[in-house]
């Protein structure tokens, strides 16, 4: 029985992570760099170790440092969250060799689904169908040259030790195969060390749907329905929902049923995650496995009542899973905003810094994970999440209200935020009728719909805007007369001495 | 006082006309009278009710003719002046407002990854300058206008500040 | 349809009707006091207007002023919240005389809800059993001590216009009978301005059990499922739950076609709330109808996945209920504890003032409704909830850990809470196992229990408590230190000038 | 230094031993050593790892030889003294602490609304001499001892204030 887990991140997904724990009286250990010292992951969790340096690969990812911590403090299990160690199939191994249980996969099944080329291949085998693409590794710019000219372009350059966005470039000839080859190589090799290059089709106005897969170390396996992720920006979600709109119940349940076929395929065990592309023409290839809890999750716990966390810990401790797919209902609906520190304006470039203040989202079927605090700071160090906001609805268009609602309570002072794109996007006409794809942005040239609402929005507020700097010239002039007034008084005073 | 507020092409007059008590002020806006009571104010917040609406002003930075600020979560600029209408003054926020300049200036934090055009290269506006990493990402930092990159101010593997400035392109 | 909703009330359950109101794109107008400048819901309506002193009968209970407002606004509804005008048939009459839609039953209904003896004889008459007492109201304290000795002692003595465990009293004997008498009639005068009293049996180791009705104009009536609220204090509900430990399906269907007979036994519409005595024998005695909203509803939201304050206003639109008793399924377990401003060892006292920091519980399947915000007062002019803090979970348990570890994350400062008594009884078997009634706190002396809780956590805390102490010590030494040498340098400025 | 927390038995030593850094403190605990990082410090709040265990502390008031604080939410004091073996001192925090003093406070803020004893009413301890409203609620203030009413300090209809003087019971 897991009774004490290091939780291998930072940010919202380590107090995430730390809520379960601490309402099922596990012990949290926390790690921390120099730039974590006043986060909320350190304050709240029972034991904080430091660990080094700001920079990832000196704390966040430096294995032996954390390896120490674990054997230090008495930890028996270890959460990696996403991002960082999560998917590091050396890592899960080391954890292995030291008897500390890996919440996730096994360190195997993890190599083999981060390995996209034998993931791929394995897929086949099983009959799940793949996207288009090369056999195998590409060598160099020149192969995946050649291979994007057979399967003709566009074109997707994926590292295949990437994720999350990163790594991955849509390329639509030579002269940009050969620039992106470059850049993902870079990427790839800043974040984790080491690249290797695939290429695959690149379908146009495509959804991208991904299935929750569930099994227990004894072979049950069930998934935990769909996400849709369409909304996106450079590769990257930006909001999620489930159920998706273009899945009913008889297609959830055909490609769920593939979606276990690929869980047995790769022997995975504990909670992760099949993506799909879906074609315009309907149909689904499986596209590869994160082999980690996503950031996107609370949206399914929200339709499922599951906390995918508590079943990840009860997997990790070798029980057998209290349900049996035909046991699983979704109810009602659920979107996910991720809320990123970026200047939607500048290409969603990084905004960081001190937030002097912020408010936080709350109200009936509201959830908002996030590590932000009156006071803390954006780091430039790492990624740009700031908070998973969520609403349920009983209906679609419930959620969406809330969403909208919520996102209007959220005050974040100090950084630009990615939520006034996101009432812009839930607002659309095209995001109500579930026209999604993951060209949705630049379809429907949302940053310019944003930009005229956010001109209309100062018309609106041209009454109160006057008003404001008349009492702020009113204010200043009262300031200094009574600055005056005071030195005045103190002439006075000293005149009489 | 005349005032024009960012994105709307009316100057409007505006004036306190009475404090009606230590909080509350009669202002006129245009031809319409309002009543304006402050719940709280020091220089940089303002919190008040104008004609029984709660609005929420944070002052980022007054010059004597502009004012920003952010109303009700919303980021926009006043212009003011008693003679505005004689006045000529760019419209601030445009996204090529910085066109006509020759520095060219980071809009991220971030370390220097690669310089791209060194010294004396001539690049077209849109070509890339430099490239950042921040956040884990790559973000090319590139021309602003067509000319010859000129005092290149970074370093490979240095960080820049927000604004700090990277060259000068002329 | 309703297009714009004065909320006459303040507090977090003017924010929570808010909450709905933006999501479905209604205006809503706040009203305040003095007291309440910087209230939350003067800022967060789209419209505020001020209406008084801060006592309550010079503001919120001004039936006048609220009209005044609502007339100049505009506004075509009014929503009441709880306590305050929210059960006073004359407001929602003035209402009608004015065509406002009073979100909330019709005044004749209201009428006869709220007269206690009147809506006994309807209950008697639709065959819902109720609770031995006077026959009607007794004149004065002699007639009462006459029935008292009638049905034999403890009897209660409750104010017809009271609620909310206000104007009642709990008497053993003829001398406690005379005192309590007096009493009530002045807390109820002191309340809503006038005070008529009825003698009820008093049941021992009872529980409160209540239904939540529901009925549209046309007459379809549902229930919304139970929610008990025995864990009280002074008659006054603590801690909330649904479903009730002692209700299974078939009790649940059995009651719950009772609650539909009262209902139409006093024509009610809207939303309310059916209150009943469960005796240790497991008997349900009919006790009265609260009609309004009520502070503990969220629960109920979260098991059904109906937001109450949308059904409200559908059903003062005169829209049909879109559901039939067949289609409403539980979901889950709830609870809510109500968080108030008081100091349990000084027998509940209101502890007031202001609250420098606060902050919020939030996570997984946790709902906190609060008006709190770092840098808001508790005003001693109003009722001492400052939030209703709620959790859900797939089983009971897993909602009780949720609401210890949510009660754990909740700080606030500047005030005492009864947080503390919470997690003391959350974690007690008795409450574990739903030994419930509504004297569990003297039955199982969770006073007692929680002063332990609190030296032992003191005893738990000693190494940080005298490291505090010694770097409290050593703070100001260097900051003596450092104000000498400070001293020091300006001396020797003086000293070269 | 002496220690003493209170509820516990045990009068411990405790001393610096050690600035390890700018933020870094080596001390030592009954006979055990701690290491003790400051995360945030001013004369009010306190936040800090101890022995890789985050706590924070919120200062109430201290005097020479008692603080009183909130340690992770807890209120709590502590009393310290160099010889604090030697002398004895009151047990704070129990409730009957007031018994042997003569004036009765209010222990809640709100309004006369009677007074129940008046000047020179002889009570015993436990009844009441007045009753205030506060919160729409009525609350009885009770007499701490046996004894005669004297001096009482308020009015019906007055307001109250928690800690103010309701009367002297001699």
């Amino acid at each position: 029985m897991i009774e004490k887990v290091l939780i291998a991140n930072r940010g919202e997904i380590a107090l995430r992570v730390m809520k379960t724990c601490k309402a099922l009286g596990i012990k949290t250990v926390a790690v921390y760099s120099d730039e974590d010292v006043n986060s909320l992951h350190v304050k709240t969790a029972d034991e904080s170790y430091y660990i080094g340096e700001a920079a990832p690969a000196k704390s966040y990812l430096n294995q032996e440092k954390i390896l120490d911590v674990m054997l230090s403090s008495g930890t028996d299990a270890v959460h990696p969250g996403y991002g960082f160690l999560s998917e590091n199939d050396d890592f899960a191994r080391l954890c292995e060799k030291n008897k500390i249980n890996f919440i996730g996969p096994s360190a195997d099944s993890m190599n083999l689904c981060g390995d996209k080329m034998r993931c791929k291949a394995a897929m086949l085998d099983a009959n799940v169908p793949t996207v288009p693409g090369s056999p195998g590794l590409v060598k160099d710019a020149d192969e995946a040259e050649k291979i994007a000219n057979d399967i003709g372009y566009p074109v997707l350059l994926k590292s295949v030790y990437g994720g999350g966005g990163r790594g991955i470039r849509l390329v639509t000839n030579d002269k940009e195969l050969q620039e992106g080859f470059e850049t993902v190589t870079s990427e790839s090799i800043a974040a984790v060390g080491k690249s290797a290059i695939i290429v695959e089709k690149f379908l146009e106005k495509t959804r991208h749907i991904e299935y929750q897969m569930c099994r227990d170390k004894h072979g049950n396996t069930v998934h935990l329905f769909e996400r849709e992720c369409s909304i996106q920006r450079r590769n990257q979600k930006l909001i999620e929902q489930t159920p998706s709109p273009v899945v009913d119940d008889a297609k959830r349940e055909e490609i769920g049923e593939l979606v276990v076929k690929a869980a047995k395929a790769v022997d995975y065990t504990n909670l992760g995650t099949a993506e799909f592309l879906r074609a315009d023409s309907g149909e689904f290839y499986f596209i590869e496995i994160n082999a980690r809890l996503q950031v996107e999750h609370p949206i399914s716990e929200m339709v499922s009542g599951l906390d995918f966390v508590k079943l990840q810990l009860d997997i990790a401790n070798g029980e057998t899973l209290p349900f049996k797919q035909s046991d699983l209902k979704m109810n009602g609906y659920a979107i996910e905003c991720r809320i990123n520190a970026e200047d939607t304006f500048l290409d969603f470039a990084p905004s960081t810094g001190p937030v002097p203040y912020v408010t936080i989202p709350s109200g009936p079927s509201v959830r908002c994970d996030t590590y932000l605090y009156p006071g803390c700071t954006v780091s430039p160090f790492y990624d740009s999440l700031m908070a998973k906001l969520c609403t349920w609805g009983k209906t679609f268009d419930e959620s969406r209200l809330r969403m909208l609602s919520a996102l209007d309570d959220f005050d974040i002072q100090g950084v630009e935020t990615s939520i006034p794109l996101y009432k812009t996007i839930l607002n659309s006409e095209e995001y109500k009728t579930g026209n999604l794809s993951t060209d949705f942005l630049k379809r429907f040239e949302m940053i310019e719909k944003l930009e005229k609402d956010l001109i209309q929005d100062r018309k609106d507020k041209q009454i109160p805007a006057i008003a404001s700097a008349i009492m702020h010239s009113e204010f200043y002039k009262s300031k200094v007369q009574s600055q005056n007034s005071r030195n005045q008084n103190w002439k006075n005073k000293m005149d009489s001495v | 006082m005349k005032y024009k507020v960012q994105d709307t092409d009316d100057i409007v007059d505006g004036e306190i006309l009475e404090k009606l008590s230590q909080n509350e002020y009669k202002i006129k806006i245009k031809d319409n009278e309002y009543v304006v009571k402050i719940l709280n104010m020091d220089s940089n917040v303002m919190e008040f009710v104008l004609n029984n609406e709660f609005h929420s002003v944070r002052y980022v930075d007054s010059q004597t003719s502009e004012m920003n600020f952010i109303v009700d979560g919303s980021s926009m600029s006043v212009n003011m002046n008693s003679h505005l209408d004689d006045i000529v003054y760019k419209n601030s926020g445009g996204s090529d407002s910085g066109a006509g300049q020759s520095t060219l200036r980071s809009q991220i934090p971030g370390k220097v990854v690669s310089i791209n055009a060194g010294e004396g290269t001539e690049v077209k506006k849109g070509d890339t300058v430099c490239t950042l990493e921040s956040m884990k990402m790559q973000v090319a930092v590139k021309a602003q206008k067509d000319g010859t990159v000129k005092g290149i101010k970074i370093k490979e593997g240095n960080s820049v500040n927000k604004n700090d400035i990277i060259a000068e392109i002329e």
